[in-house]
């Protein structure tokens, strides 16, 4: 079995970072002193089963807080409650009863249990095979992009050559599985549905790829792990040097943002799956688990986006200034994980859905150009990179100039003969 | 600051490349425009200084820079610039004349829809002119000469769609192409002499002394010399460009062109280039000066035609009613003087009156637009009147002008020019006859303008437009003002007591000439005849204003026949119209005629033939030649016929013979042992 | 017999060249013709990166930069002769080969 | 070895069965998983950048044409059931196919390859791209004109501009 | 410039999530089963039986069974029976009782129309909506005994039409009881004066006639 580009787990990267403590160490330890109390034989198998169990249970556990985080911060960001119901159960087994709520945090689980007890509707006319891989293919898929992304200093499930590469090429083909569901469905709006939803996703796949382009100009890698590492450096100790604090990367980083809101179906990009106007497009014939499989894919990927965002332009698990460098790396991941996580949410939370025209004018008519402008800031970056002194303020100058200048001209067009909106009955 | 010769091409070239711009904006840039060109005048203006700087510093020099325009083959033709005192004197009036005309424009055609192409013609007449001016060659010259004609057919036409402004532009147009055609013919005929068309070329140019002795020294016929016959064929362009008697009709016609044009062209620039002509080849027309065998000298023609000129329009104006008219005719009559005084020999007292009156001619048609803008476009000066209390400014000024152009003594700019004329004209020996009618030219100029003055601006308004006019924006008026200082300012220079302009002029010693008590006695002279020609004008008219527009002139109750036929410009254009339009009339049956019935005949007799050529050509053609052809076709055809069987438009069919090619080839190179 | 590594891939390539080869002669949908074309374009990919893997290699990068570029190629060609295959439709409401054959002779 | 051969086996099932369904979506799913075959194929020799380019290209995109293709010619949905082609032809091509499968074999069976041991050849990605717009710019340039080309060929041949077109 | 709007937009929905956790004036929810809406007096669903005395419901309903409210009822959701025998009612007349009296709710419309019409200020509107019940048959048919409620119920849900309702019927009691003794004093003088002769009508002025007098509305 040849696995050379395939290291697991490497515990050996040429992070030149400081000693790492106990804890930076801990999961490692954990599954080392696991792993030992097994014949060496199956050992590289529980390496391996380790990584997926442990992706699985965090991102699952991820996904369902996320569930309920959004329900509450959207209920809190429009002057609601949100849920706040379910507690835990009373179990008869038990001496005593639990009666606070928690916030509803158990929500999820409440939820869980709902869609698997639910029935499972399969169209008569429906491809029936097709029909039940389609959700599961997508949540394949979209796990499939964690195994690039460097959680910790220590922490990467795969440590490839061609990370980004891949984390794309997993990317798309979940395209496949919304083709698929729409199709099986024998549904013609179903299929009309995911005909829209692809063409939003496969318009939007360039100004994200675009955006990315940049940073690996820059970095001169395509692998996840090098690119933390090239941000893992601080002016005075406190001022990091992440991608996005720069006038490119913070171009990029916008664009990403927007190109990853629409790659996930968020809103305000998410007219594919509009409840209020397709009763969920291309989900329309899919009920109970199988509906929640599409439900956990469509999270996934916004994780996987976050986390990527978050890996190119965040910095990753760099702390954000150096002394801080005593919390595991991990934990700073995970933080700026939610942050990203809880600003979906927020623009959720704000924005009003698109028009499909607005949509694709928006991706052709402003983020290519201008994640193409971004290439060529970024490629007069990497050529400027000896220049210091007085230079390093012109480099500065030059560089935001170069974004900030396209960036109101072609908003400017972009939005000509569009007067604020004015509404009758509300201020 | 100063600008050599061989960047001289500078000067026209702003207004040029201005005009160029202007044609491509819109038409509602007209602001835009009117700035654009009045920026590259200004431009030019300054460049100009600079060249006057660098004439001055060498007076009586010719700077020069030749250059080759095209190869012939059997010889080149050159074109080149020329900086003499002449030239730069000349280029600073135009542009800084032309400047205020323009910003005065601005204002004056602010209404106009079409005020854009107003500029764009205006900036290509300034370009024209200047290069007239700076022109080294009389072929440059002579073609500037004709885009000038062209701006001014352009810019007496701009109002064409009233059907008398059309006519004047065609009239001037023709009018000023006979002259041209004399113009050519002298240009023709000097090329073919000298062999060149360059004024000065390091001694070959044909104003210099080689060819000019040359020229002078051959006979033509009617034992005239050759340099009188070419120059008396040049001086024909000069008189149609400065409206000379006999074509000075189209003057006064012109002014029906806005206001502004006729202050730019008709009084201080464009007219002022015959006087230029003839000033800028006058080495060429005195050559014949020492020979005494000739019949006639080619000054004395040019003195004498000046002469008539000079008291032709005097008179004329006199009894004219259009208040652009009568400037008009004034104008005639001062080019008149201007070519009487080339004629006797002074060009340097006509470039000083050309100087002076570009000016104060300008002010004149230019306080006449602010008339008769104020006035709601009544040009009648009947209907006009007691403007002096509306239009203070306006009258300040005119009345400077009108002084200026009267010759009151000492203080203004015409007196002193004025009065080297008559000074020139009273010192040529051959005849007297310009000297006198120059004198009598005086007092019916003093005469005319009391009477302008009196009726436009003194009494009471006699319409309603001249009762609710009212003083004009200062963008009208600071040309006027500045026009006015200058009216007067000029006067100093070629004053006797400093003779600046002869001396830069000639690059002779400035105690050459008169000094101030040398003619004191035509000096009291000239200002009896001035106060003799003012007093009849203001007993005339000023005593006793003009009570309604439809009184009788007080001149046409005392001599109304004479005044009728003044008023009728003594039926020149009548006179012209039985003669030479009748003649022409004639001609254009006859060449109707002769096209019609001769030259087509031809044709049709050739056309005819030529079909049946055709028809022969195609019977031999079908029968023998297509017969073969359709034959070798058919052969083809049915070749390609039989390998088309091959294409049976089965992609399957292709693949599979491809994949048999292939098994063959494999089969072919495993066994046979190919490698 | 025992078969080298390179041996399997070739055999697998040739294998995977007449499924292709298959494919595209006996369907009569242009769209599977072109996607056996596709499958066969693969199979030769295929022979480059075994090659690369095995073979004698005169430049470590030689058999990927080729298939790199007939991936591209590949995907250029899909593009076009899929276009081609809408615009024939739209002209003759059919995506049968043999119904295209108005060039025949 | 296994590991080739398990995925050559799938590669290929999934071809055939592809070339032999009569719905045409079908085919082209099962296409889809072939192509992520011959990707494994390329993971497993080591080619791990061409892997995951076959994917972005195939999977994520020439995938997405042929589906869209599909779904634009036909008009109802029974039509994606297309009719079997004749016995004659199906013949014809198997007897082609196995003609030229019994050569390719014969040839690789019978030519004595020179089967080195030698460890993978290990290229990395930064390598590639050296290589990449190094010794082979012109070639990448050429594929950029030709992918442009084919871009606007491809809309200009499948677009309704002119009302000859529309159906 | 492009995207101010959107930062305008972000803050609001910010100040709204801030503003949420520290200004009880945002929040708008009702955590309904522990927080009760306080619901307006006018709201009115379902009607009940109105009794006099709350610890003695059967005993005290002001209902007679006139039946008037079952023949108006439009979806005809009210059934009533008559009772056989006569109990006193409230001022100790007797009078005839609903020995059945039920409602279908899953039937009624809430139209009022019953409590219109009622003589005897017997039926009233209610304000219960939370009426779910397991038996889609009967769960929801309420009888005479869940019907009843108390005076004094009535006059804590509809305190104004309560008030009303109670002057009036006091007014209209105590004007019987002054007839009832003008009508008794005038016997005893009736009585005094010719003691041997009964006056055959000294029976209809103690009893006034319902029917015969237009039946007040209940709200007037």
């Amino acid at each position: 079995m040849n696995s050379s580009g395939l290291s697991l787990l490497s515990a050996h990267l040429p992070v030149a970072a400081a000693a790492d403590g106990l804890l930076e160490r801990l999961p490692l330890t954990l599954r080392d002193t696991f792993v030992q109390w097994f014949p060496a034989p199956t050992q590289w198998l529980l390496h391996h089963l380790i990584s997926i169990v442990g992706i699985l249970a965090i991102f699952g556990l991820f996904f369902a807080f996320t569930t309920v985080a959004e329900r509450k911060l959207l209920g809190r960001l429009q002057n609601r409650l949100g849920p706040n119901r379910a507690g835990v159960p009373k179990f008869s087994f038990l001496p005593f009863h639990l009666k606070h709520k928690l916030f509803g945090l158990t929500q999820p689980f409440a939820d869980a249990v709902k869609a698997l007890t639910k029935e499972d509707i399969v169209p008569a006319a429906a491809d029936k095979l097709l029909h039940f891989l389609a959700p599961v293919l997508v949540v394949a898929f979209s796990l499939l992009t964690f195994a690039v992304l460097p959680f910790g200093r220590n922490l990467i499930p795969v440590e490839l050559d061609a990370a980004l590469l891949y984390f794309f090429a997993a990317g798309s083909a979940t395209e496949l599985t919304i083709f698929m569901a729409g199709w099986a469905s024998r549904n013609k709006y179903s299929l009309l549905s995911a005909m829209r939803a692809l063409a939003q996703v496969i318009s939007y796949e360039l100004p994200l790829l675009l955006s990315v382009i940049p940073v690996v100009l820059v970095a001169g890698t395509l692998s996840t792990q090098e690119i933390v590492v090239a941000q893992g450096f601080w002016t005075f100790g406190l001022l990091p040097h992440w991608f996005i604090f720069t006038p490119w990367g913070a171009a990029g980083f916008l664009l990403f943002l927007v190109a990853a809101l629409a790659e996930s179906n968020r809103s305000p990009f998410d007219l594919p799956e509009a409840e209020s106007e397709l009763i969920a497009g291309h989900l329309t014939e899919y009920s109970g688990f199988k509906y929640a499989l599409f439900f956990m894919a469509e999270y996934f990927g916004l994780t996987a986006l976050s986390g990527l965002g978050v890996t190119l332009f965040l910095g990753g698990w760099q702390a954000p200034c150096a002394f801080l460098q005593f919390i595991p790396s991990y934990l700073w991941f995970m933080g700026k994980l939610v942050g990203m996580i809880v600003f979906f949410i927020w623009v959720r939370g704000t924005l009003l859905r698109l028009r499909i025209d607005q949509l694709t004018r928006l991706s052709w008519q402003f983020l290519v150009p201008l994640a193409l402008i971004n290439l060529g800031n970024a490629a007069f970056w990497a050529l400027t990179g000896a220049w210091s002194g007085p230079l390093q303020i012109v480099r500065w100058a030059v560089s935001a100039a170069l974004i900030v200048v396209p960036f109101v001209l072609m908003g400017r067009s972009l939005t000509r003969g569009q007067a604020p909106r004015t509404y009758r009955y509300a201020t | 600051m100063s600008l050599s010769a061989s960047s001289l091409w500078l000067i026209p070239a702003l207004p040029l490349l201005a005009a160029a711009l202007t044609a491509t904006l819109p038409r509602s840039r007209a602001g835009l425009a009117a700035a654009i060109a009045i920026g590259a005048l200004a431009l030019s203006f300054l460049l100009s200084c600079g060249a006057l700087v660098t004439a001055l510093a060498a007076p009586g020099e010719h700077l020069y820079s030749n250059f080759i325009w095209f190869d012939l083959g059997l010889g080149t033709v050159r074109l080149g610039w020329l900086l003499d005192p002449l030239t730069a004197l000349m280029c600073t009036m135009v542009t800084f004349v032309g400047t205020l005309i323009f910003i005065f424009s601005s204002a004056y055609m602010h209404d106009d829809d079409r005020a854009k192409q107003f500029f764009c013609f205006l900036s290509l007449f300034a370009a024209a002119m200047l290069g007239l001016l700076v022109a080294n060659s009389l072929l440059l010259l002579f073609i500037c000469w004709e885009l000038v004609g062209l701006a001014s057919y352009l810019l007496i036409g701009f109002w064409f769609h009233k059907p008398s402004v059309a006519a004047a532009a065609k009239k001037a147009f023709i009018t000023t192409r006979i002259g041209d055609i004399g113009f050519l013919l002298g240009l023709l005929w000097l090329n073919d002499a000298t062999g060149s068309l360059l004024f000065y070329d390091g001694g070959k140019g044909v104003l210099e002394t080689g060819a000019l002795s040359a020229l002078a020294a051959q006979t033509t016929f009617g034992g005239l010399a050759v340099s009188t016959a070419i120059g008396l064929l040049l001086f024909c362009g000069a008189i149609g460009k400065s409206g000379q008697f006999p074509l000075h009709v189209w003057l006064p016609d012109a002014m029906e062109g806005p206001t502004p044009v006729s202050a730019l062209i008709h009084a201080a620039t464009m007219v002022a280039a015959g006087v230029f002509l003839i000033a800028r080849i006058f080495p060429l027309m005195e050559a014949d000066k020492l020979l005494a065998a000739v019949p006639v000298h080619a000054l004395s023609v040019v003195a004498t035609i000046g002469a008539i000129t000079a008291l032709l329009g005097a008179f004329i104006a006199i009894a004219q009613n259009d208040l652009k008219r009568i400037l008009a005719f004034s104008t005639v009559s001062q080019l008149g003087y201007m070519m009487l005084a080339l004629g006797v020999g002074a060009p340097s007292a006509a470039i000083f009156h050309l100087l002076t009156h570009a000016f104060f001619k300008a002010l004149l048609f230019l306080g006449a637009g602010s008339v008769i803008h104020a006035a709601h476009h009544e040009q009648d000066i009947r209907q006009l009147g007691g403007l002096s209390a509306k239009m203070k400014l306006t009258f300040a000024t005119f009345a400077i002008g009108t002084m200026a152009l009267v010759g009151v003594p000492l203080f203004f700019s015409g007196f002193w020019s004025k009065e080297a004329i008559l000074h020139a004209a009273h010192g040529w020996q051959v005849s007297h006859f310009p000297f006198y009618a120059a004198l009598l030219g005086v007092v019916l100029t003093a005469f005319y303008n009391t009477r302008l003055i009196s009726e436009v601006f003194f009494g009471h308004g006699r319409s309603r437009s001249a009762n609710h006019a009212h003083e004009n924006s200062s963008v009208m008026t600071t040309p006027l003002v500045i026009l006015a200082f200058f009216a007067i300012a000029l006067g100093f220079l070629g004053a006797p007591a400093y003779p600046w302009i002869p001396a830069k002029l000639s690059g002779e010693a400035a105690v050459h000439g008169h000094s101030l008590f040398d003619g004191v006695g035509l000096m009291a002279l000239s200002v009896v005849l001035v106060a003799l020609g003012v007093g009849a004008g203001f007993a005339l008219y000023g005593r006793k204003t003009r009570t309604s527009s439809t009184a009788r002139d007080p001149l046409e109750q005392a001599l109304p026949r004479v005044f009728a036929a003044l008023a009728a410009r003594l039926g020149f254009d009548e006179l012209y119209t039985a003669t030479v339009g009748r003649l022409n009339a004639a001609l254009a049956t006859f060449s109707d005629l002769l096209d019609r019935w001769v030259f087509d005949a031809v044709i049709r007799f050739l056309t005819r033939l030529g079909q049946f050529a055709g028809i022969v050509n195609r019977e031999t053609d079908e029968d023998l030649l297509n017969g073969g052809f359709d034959a070798t076709s058919q052969s083809l055809r049915s070749t390609g016929q039989a390998y088309s069987r091959a294409q049976s438009g089965d992609a399957h069919g292709y693949l599979r013979v491809i994949a048999a090619g292939f098994v063959l080839l494999l089969l072919a190179v495993l066994l046979g042992g190919v490698r | 017999m025992s078969l080298s590594p390179l041996q399997l891939c070739l055999l697998f390539s040739s294998a995977l060249f007449c499924v292709g080869l298959i494919g595209a002669l006996a369907r009569s949908n242009t769209i599977l013709v072109l996607l056996g074309v596709e499958l066969m374009l693969n199979a030769a990919n295929i022979n480059f990166i075994a090659f690369w893997r095995y073979g004698p290699a005169p430049s470590p990068a030689t058999g990927v930069l080729f298939v790199i570029f007939a991936i591209a190629v590949a995907a250029a060609e899909a593009a076009v002769g899929l276009a081609l295959v809408i615009a024939v439709y739209r002209h003759r409401r059919s995506i049968q080969l043999q119904d295209a054959n108005s060039l025949k002779g | 070895m296994i590991t080739l051969t398990f995925i050559a086996l799938v590669t290929l099932a999934a071809a055939a069965v592809a070339m032999s369904q009569r719905n045409l979506i079908h085919s082209a799913l099962l296409l889809v998983a072939s192509w992520a075959g011959i990707a494994g194929f390329y993971l497993w020799a080591g080619a791990e950048f061409v892997a995951f380019a076959q994917i972005l290209v195939y999977v994520g995109a020439v995938s997405m044409v042929v589906l869209f293709a599909v779904l634009l010619t036909r008009r109802s949905h029974a039509e994606l059931a297309i009719a079997p082609a004749s016995v004659k032809r199906i013949l014809a091509a198997i007897v082609a196919g196995g003609a030229v499968l019994g050569a390719l074999f014969g040839a690789v069976l019978s030519t004595p390859l020179a089967s080195a041991a030698a460890p993978p050849p290990a290229i990395s990605v930064k390598a590639l791209g050296a290589q990449l717009l190094g010794r082979h710019t012109a070639s990448v340039l050429l594929i950029a004109v030709l992918l442009t080309v084919a871009l606007l060929g491809a809309v200009v041949i499948a677009s309704t501009n002119s009302k000859e077109d529309a159906p | 410039m492009l995207g101010s709007g959107i930062i305008k937009g972000l803050a609001v929905t910010a100040k709204n999530f801030v503003g949420s956790y520290h200004d009880p004036a945002r929040m708008v929810t009702e955590q309904y089963p522990e927080e009760r809406p306080k619901l307006p007096e006018a709201y009115r669903n379902f009607p009940f039986l109105v009794t006099e005395n709350a610890t003695d419901p059967m005993g005290t309903l002001r209902c007679v069974a006139c039946q008037i409210c079952e023949k108006e009822c439009p979806p005809q959701c009210i059934y009533i029976e008559k009772s056989k025998d006569k109990k006193p009612d409230a001022t100790g007349k007797p009078q005839l009782y609903p020995a059945v009296f039920a409602i279908d709710t899953s039937v009624c419309m809430s139209c009022q129309i019953c409590v219109e019409v009622c003589p005897f200020d017997a039926i009233k509107m209610d304000q219960v909506f939370e009426v779910a019940a397991t038996n889609r048959f009967t769960g929801l048919l309420l009888n005479r005994e869940q019907l009843a409620k108390p005076n004094s119920y009535f006059h804590q849900i509809h305190p104004t039409d309560a008030h009303e309702v109670d002057t009036r019927l006091a007014a209209e009691r105590k004007a019987a009881e002054e007839k009832a003794k003008a009508a008794a004093a005038a016997k005893a003088a009736a009585a005094a004066a010719k003691p041997a002769t009964p006056a055959p009508a000294t029976a209809t002025p103690a009893a006034p006639k319902p029917a015969a007098q237009p039946p007040t509305p209940p709200t007037a």
